[in-house]
């Protein structure tokens, strides 16, 4: 455990006085995927939502980057780096795809609305800075073809794909993906797995995702958590998790 | 009226649609029949009830655009934002007057602005119809505040505000062409900077967070800057046009020239013209402002003998409302759709 | 002392006079999600139609009838004709149709009825009634108590009544309802012409209290900020909140009107009203939350 | 494109074929063609909207006027009178843009002068009419400095203004207390429309009130007014002697049926100009009996004029008013009244530029001109109707008196002593400052009495 970007300790979250997460303590190492895995309520969607702030947890702290993160809103957490794709996509639906990525770059702004209004040289170059790396990303993730489409136009897919670009072209370090292949058929999961391991191969990003598919699971991710009812009941490398037998009694045992 | 007129109007309503996609030449042609062919062949009544009035309300519904169509924040505050864009510029001309005339009218919109910033605090925290409430306080406090406190109309007997002598650059800006060339330049220039806008990274903010709150603060998009940024827009545009609607249009005003119903008239303006559209708040105007005149002189044509005065007024009034109805009905997404799909060869 | 509980009795009845405006808005909303500005018109009309008939010696009674016939027409006409195309658009939206038919309201009424101010005479004393220490009019207590029986009779309507639970379940999940087979036709034809009877008692006490003239429409400018306050679905909520404004109104212009040059009562409702809603953005008794982005 | 533009370009088309072809009421039309110039009278109306109930009966007293002027006296000298109306619903806008498409008159005939019929739509036009020199006739509202004809020599706060008017109240409760010296001490609260016509007398009563020593009490009522326990709450508070009520609207009759609730003498309530209609009292009922109003628009049917109007139009059903009911009240009377003072201007005009249509200018200088004195008040049948009138370019109000009302449950009956006249030379001097303020602001340079009287050529 040489450099983790990481540190979730003892973190608990209830709602109403259920605990969705109980003394949940894991760490994801720089530039490795981390798949958090387990039946539905085990909580792995409100691990998400707490590192990046869209819950705050009981008690417990998370640490990024060596710093604690400590109540912190879903902005200033993409601001520090930490970037998100929703379970249903969550895309801009009155925007075209390259508007939809261009506006995950808005932390990276340094321009205000004077500079927009009046055309500002330095608005003018952050344009072009802007719509360089949007097309980046719309080429690395094969969405030109699509670019100027509306996103509510496109195949469901296809939008899966357009919010993995949103949130990439900002270049976050660490990218939460909230079942990235969820309503997908075979040969689109296989694209978006090699989309997520392409993305970090490429730009080092440092992937959590939630997953149900354990066979996409096992062969993407470098590292994966399991949960059952808020409690961590496995951690480690795909192969050693897959025959940990209290894995398999919580969870891969279980027929669904 | 001579006949060069009424060729004259139909370019004149083309002005509604420097926003769409027009080809430089289509837009040059336009910019030239607004500028050159209008002022060659309007009169008095083009002017003063027709023209001015139109390009003025059609900035009144591009500032609530800004602020509702774009970024998602409902406002009934229009009149309000108008009345201090009126206020200050007045208030601005009189107690500065070395500033030169476009200076004071860009004051009294930046003020308006300031006041929609405030206005729009509360939409940090109040989302969606409810937000009405906020804007429609600020819409009859503000009234309230013009009509009490006589300082801000320099303690007119009435106090009613009337515009001191508009002049630029030497020129007497007072008659009817010259008023008319007030409004068409700052209209042009304050859309130019609206369409800038909703291109650049605000205009997509805004959108982020009309579309998906959540989701655009998750990706980093400055959601409660990006609010108050659409407030303040769109209020510092309402106040150009208050401003306008004052000294360009009426002359004098006092706040109830800037009551609720002008605010209805902004947000009916962009409902039928078209949300988050640029050219929809002129196609917008040009129904709600010329289609009640359109109405009286149909109906004084083919009525005139039957019916008196009283039933034909009120014969417009039910077509007008039936009218507004059914665009809301067919047209969900504005005139300016219609106008998309006429554009669009029939296949 | 006793001053100060006059102006609170003179504001709470004034609130009553609210409330009943309040109701037939809460009932649209309920059962069809608009804040129906036409309300105002509709009070309109059915006072112009009631006063109508009464001049040319149509019986109390009759007038009544023929009135709340003419209000339940126009009220399923205006669901069918306007709402029920518009169902799915944004509440704004609808609020800009309602205010449209409104135009449509108000001109049909003045087109066939004359725009003249008619006198509207109930047979109730407006002369002052001496109870304890304040001084109250026997004509505002006599509207508080029908605003009363009004409020218990529409509860136990839509209480008691399979169609007042159909329509709770409307307004908890409109596809639920449906689901479990509530005829939806029925039940908005039903509430809508209930909202036209609540329009008629509102048309005929304010038109008493003020002549049946246009400016009835006016009423509606007040009935916002009680719903908010009260919550846009209750009917209790309505009630309340018409109270609290009707008596900060009058403590407002009393008390706070001297020291700001007066007429505050033009905005202070709606101050009220943005004070609860950041507090309490449901109002009250409203049951639901704000909408959800 | 093409099929937009076209489309748009036809109906453009249209809409001016429209616009040119209603320029004349098609009734009026036919018979102009036949016959020689005509005076065209434009004149704004509001039959719709929230006061098109006090609006209709006064367009039915111009518009009979007009008519018995046509069908009696054969027109002004000769020249037969051709109007047409044109809808404000009192708003500000849609009075300008009949006023821009009335102005240019019809058939030949220019515009004499524009009635606009609405407070807030008299002060928007106040500069297009100097520019265009068509007098705007405003009895009993408007500009009150418009009485300086040196600054605003194209507006004409005739008759009453609203500084006159509250001038005139306080002189009538003086009559009432036993003159003037018993005003001191007195307590007189004004219950206003908040609204600029509403606080347009605060500065006279102001005045008034340091000259004669009474306290001046200002109670605003927020539009529209329907509600006012508050503010007669306060009033049952302060007990003053006198409340001068100045309304608009539904707020008068919720006034007076407030005051008779709380328990303050309706007698004592002095409405002005705007409050003083049958209209106003009338949905009170009963407890509006006794209330007190005043105004320049004295209600009757006896008067010469009206019995001769009577004769020839309404009982030969030609009357504009759809209700007969309102055959000399208040509003009707006031249309007789304000057309009586256009149609002396114009023959006043006429006796020097010729009987022959009118324009603006030229009537401009008949309303400076105009001299209504007793003896033509009887030959008119209008004396007692109308006050005596006398304009020039200082004084763009003439007259300045009113005379009070009382309702007796059903129609009012004049109670004060002929007119009560106002105390013009105290309040004058202060409204030529303010005009003369105005001037400054403007950059305006008053005309002086001469170079009006050669701007007549």
């Amino acid at each position: 455990m040489a450099d983790p970007i990481l540190e979730l300790s003892d973190v608990s979250l209830s709602f109403k006085g259920l605990k969705a997460i109980n003394r949940l303590s894991f760490s994801v190492e720089r530039g490795e995927i981390c798949a958090l895995i387990g039946p539905n309520g085990a909580g792995k969607s409100s691990a998400l939502n707490i590192l990046n702030g869209v819950y705050r947890a009981d008690s417990g702290h998370v640490a990024f980057d060596g710093q604690r993160l400590r109540s912190i809103r879903p902005g200033a957490a993409a601001r520090r780096g930490i970037g998100r794709t929703f379970q249903h996509a969550a895309l801009f639906s009155g925007l075209s795809v390259v508007d939809n990525v261009l506006a995950g770059l808005a932390r990276h702004s340094r321009t205000g609305l004077i500079a927009h209004a009046l055309g500002l040289p330095r608005d003018a170059a952050e344009t072009r800075r802007f719509r360089a790396a949007a097309e980046e990303t719309l080429s690395f993730l094969e969405l030109s073809p699509y670019r100027d489409r509306i996103v509510t136009t496109l195949s469901y897919g296809i939008q899966k794909r357009v919010d993995l670009a949103r949130a990439l072209v900002a270049r976050p370090t660490l990218l939460l993906l909230d079942e990235p292949m969820a309503g997908m058929n075979g040969e689109e999961k296989r694209a978006m797995a090699h989309f997520i391991a392409a993305a970090r191969d490429a730009f080092g990003t440092t992937i959590v995702l939630i997953e149900h598919d354990v066979g996409v699971v096992m062969s993407l991710s470098d590292h994966v958590v399991v949960l059952d009812y808020g409690r961590k009941v496995g951690d480690g490398p795909p192969d050693a998790v897959r025959n940990d037998p209290a894995v398999i009694a919580a969870y891969l045992g279980k027929p669904h | 009226m001579p006949p060069a007129l009424a060729a004259a109007l139909a370019p004149g309503r083309r002005l509604a649609l420097p926003a769409l996609p027009l080809r430089g030449t289509g837009l040059a042609l336009l910019l030239a029949v607004a500028f050159v062919a209008i002022p060659l062949t309007a009169n008095d009544y083009w002017y003063n009830a027709i023209l001015i009035p139109f390009l003025i309300m059609a900035l009144a519904g591009l500032g609530l655009n800004l602020t509702m169509g774009y970024a998602g924040q409902a406002s009934l505050g229009t009149g309000a934002f108008m009345a201090v864009g009126a206020y200050a510029t007045y208030n601005l001309l009189l107690r500065l007057p070395e500033l030169p005339l476009p200076v004071s009218l860009a004051g009294g919109g930046l003020i308006a602005g300031a006041v929609g910033l405030v206005v729009g605090l509360p939409s940090l925290r109040i989302k969606g119809f409810y937000l009405v409430a906020p804007t429609l306080a600020a819409q009859f406090l503000i009234e309230w505040v013009f009509n009490q406190v006589g300082w801000f109309s320099n303690d007119a007997s009435s106090s009613a505000i009337s515009a001191p002598r508009l002049v630029f650059l030497g020129h007497d800006l007072s008659s009817p062409a010259g008023r008319y060339a007030l409004t068409l330049t700052s209209v042009t220039v304050v859309t130019v900077l609206a369409w800038r806008l909703v291109h650049s990274q605000t205009g997509r903010n805004w959108r982020a967070v009309r579309d998906g709150e959540t989701a655009a603060a998750v990706i980093g998009v400055p959601v409660a800057r990006t609010k108050l940024s659409a407030f303040f827009v769109g209020a510092a545009v309402s106040g150009v046009a208050g401003a306008l609607w004052a000294f360009a249009y009426l002359g004098t005003v006092d706040a109830r020239s800037f009551d609720l119903d002008r605010s209805f008239q902004a947000m009916f303006i962009i409902i039928i013209g078209g949300l988050s559209s640029l050219s929809g708040s002129f196609i917008g105007a040009a129904f709600i402002v010329l289609t009640p005149i359109l109405l009286t002189h149909l109906s004084n044509a083919f009525l005139g003998g039957s019916l008196d005065g009283g039933q034909i007024s009120n014969l417009q009034r039910i077509l007008f409302g039936a009218l507004i109805i059914g665009f809301l009905i067919k047209e969900p997404n504005g005139l300016v759709a219609l106008l998309g799909r006429l554009r669009r060869p029939v296949r | 002392m006793s001053f100060f509980l006059e102006t609170l009795a003179g504001g709470l009845l004034a609130g009553v006079m609210y409330a009943l405006v309040a109701i037939g808005f809460v009932l649209i909303y309920k059962a069809s999600g608009v804040f129906n500005f036409a309300q105002g018109a509709m009070v309109l009309c059915a006072a112009l139609t009631f006063v109508t008939l009464t001049e040319r010696d149509v019986p109390f009674w009759l007038a009544g009838l023929i009135t709340l016939a003419i209000m339940v027409t126009l009220a399923v006409a205006v669901e069918r004709i306007v709402l029920r195309p518009l169902v799915n658009r944004s509440q704004i939206t609808l609020f800009m149709a309602t205010l449209g038919l409104s135009y449509v309201i108000e001109g049909g009424s003045q087109f066939v009825m004359g725009a003249s101010v008619h006198e509207l005479d109930l047979g109730l004393s407006d002369l002052p009634v001496a109870i304890g220490p304040i001084q109250l009019s026997s004509f505002d207590l006599v509207a508080a108590l029908t605003a009363g029986a009004l409020v218990l009779a529409l509860w136990l309507f839509f209480e008691r009544t399979r169609i007042g639970v159909s329509l709770r379940a409307v307004a908890d999940d409109p596809q639920a309802a449906l689901s479990i087979g509530i005829r939806l036709p029925v039940l908005w034809a039903t509430v809508w012409a209930v909202a036209g009877f609540v329009a008629l008692v509102a048309g005929l006490l304010w038109g008493a209290r003020q002549g049946v003239q246009f400016s009835l429409t006016f009423v509606v400018l007040k009935a916002l900020p009680v719903l908010i306050i009260g919550g846009f679905t209750s009917i209790t909520g309505a009630i309340v909140g018409g109270l609290i404004v009707g008596a900060a109104d009058a403590l407002a212009e009393i008390y706070l009107g001297p020291l700001l040059g007066g007429s505050v009562s033009t905005w202070f409702a709606y101050a009220l009203a943005v004070a609860f809603l950041l507090v309490r953005p449901a109002g009250l008794f409203g049951e639901r939350a704000i909408e959800r982005v | 494109m093409p099929r937009l533009s076209s489309a748009l370009r036809s109906a453009a088309l249209a809409a001016s074929l429209i616009a040119s072809s209603s320029l004349v009421p098609a009734a009026e039309a036919a018979e102009a063609a036949t016959r020689s110039a005509k005076q065209y009278i434009p004149i704004a109306t509001y039959r719709v909207g929230a006061y098109a109930s006090s609006g209709t009966p006064v367009w039915g007293g111009t518009i009979d006027y007009l008519r018995y002027i046509n069908e009696v006296e054969g027109g002004i000298n000769g020249v037969k009178l051709v109007w047409e109306e044109c809808e404000t619903e009192w708003a500000v806008e849609k009075g300008v843009e009949c006023y821009e498409r009335l102005k240019g008159g019809r058939e030949g005939s220019p515009a004499p002068l524009f009635l606009p019929h609405g407070d807030p739509i008299s002060k928007a036009l106040t500069e297009k009419s100097v520019a265009d020199k068509i007098p705007l006739l405003t009895t009993g509202y408007g500009r009150t400095e418009a009485i300086d004809g040196r600054v605003f020599p194209y507006s004409f706060t005739v008759l009453f203004s609203f500084w006159s008017e509250a001038s005139s109240a306080v002189n009538y409760i003086a009559e009432q207390v036993g003159g003037k010296d018993k005003l001191k001490g007195l307590k007189i609260a004004t219950v206003y429309h908040d609204s600029p016509y509403g606080k347009e007398t605060q500065v006279p009563l102001d005045l008034l009130a340091k000259t004669y020593g009474f306290e001046n009490i200002q109670i605003a009522v927020p539009h529209p007014g329907n509600d006012q326990s508050a503010q007669w709450a306060r009033i049952r508070q302060i007990k003053p002697d006198w409340v001068f009520l100045r309304g608009w609207g539904v707020m008068t009759p919720v006034a007076i049926k407030t005051a008779a609730k709380t328990g303050f003498p309706v007698d004592h309530i002095i409405g002005g100009i705007w409050s003083g209609s049958e209209e106003d009292v009338r949905p009170a009922g009963s407890v509006g009996k006794g209330y007190l109003a005043i105004t320049p628009f004295p209600a009757g049917a006896e008067f010469g004029i009206l019995k001769k109007i009577k004769a020839a139009i309404v009982d030969q059903g030609k009357s504009d008013l759809k209700d007969l009911k309102s055959f000399g009240s208040v509003y009707y009377n006031s249309g007789v009244i304000e057309t009586i003072i256009a149609v002396e201007a114009i023959r006043t005009a006429q006796a020097r530029f010729g009987h022959r249509p009118l324009n603006g200018e030229e009537t401009q200088w008949g309303l400076e001109h105009l001299v209504l004195d007793e003896a033509r008040l009887k030959e008119l049948g209008a004396d007692g109707l109308v006050q005596p009138l006398r304009l020039s370019a200082k004084d763009h109000e003439g007259g300045g008196a009113g005379k009070v009302l009382q309702w007796d449950g059903a129609k009012w009956t004049i109670v004060s002593n002929g007119w009560v006249k106002s105390d013009r030379e105290l309040l004058l001097p202060v409204i030529y400052e303010r005009a003369a303020a105005y001037a400054r602001e403007k950059g305006i340079t008053p005309r002086s009495e001469d170079t009006a009287e050669a701007g007549a050529k």
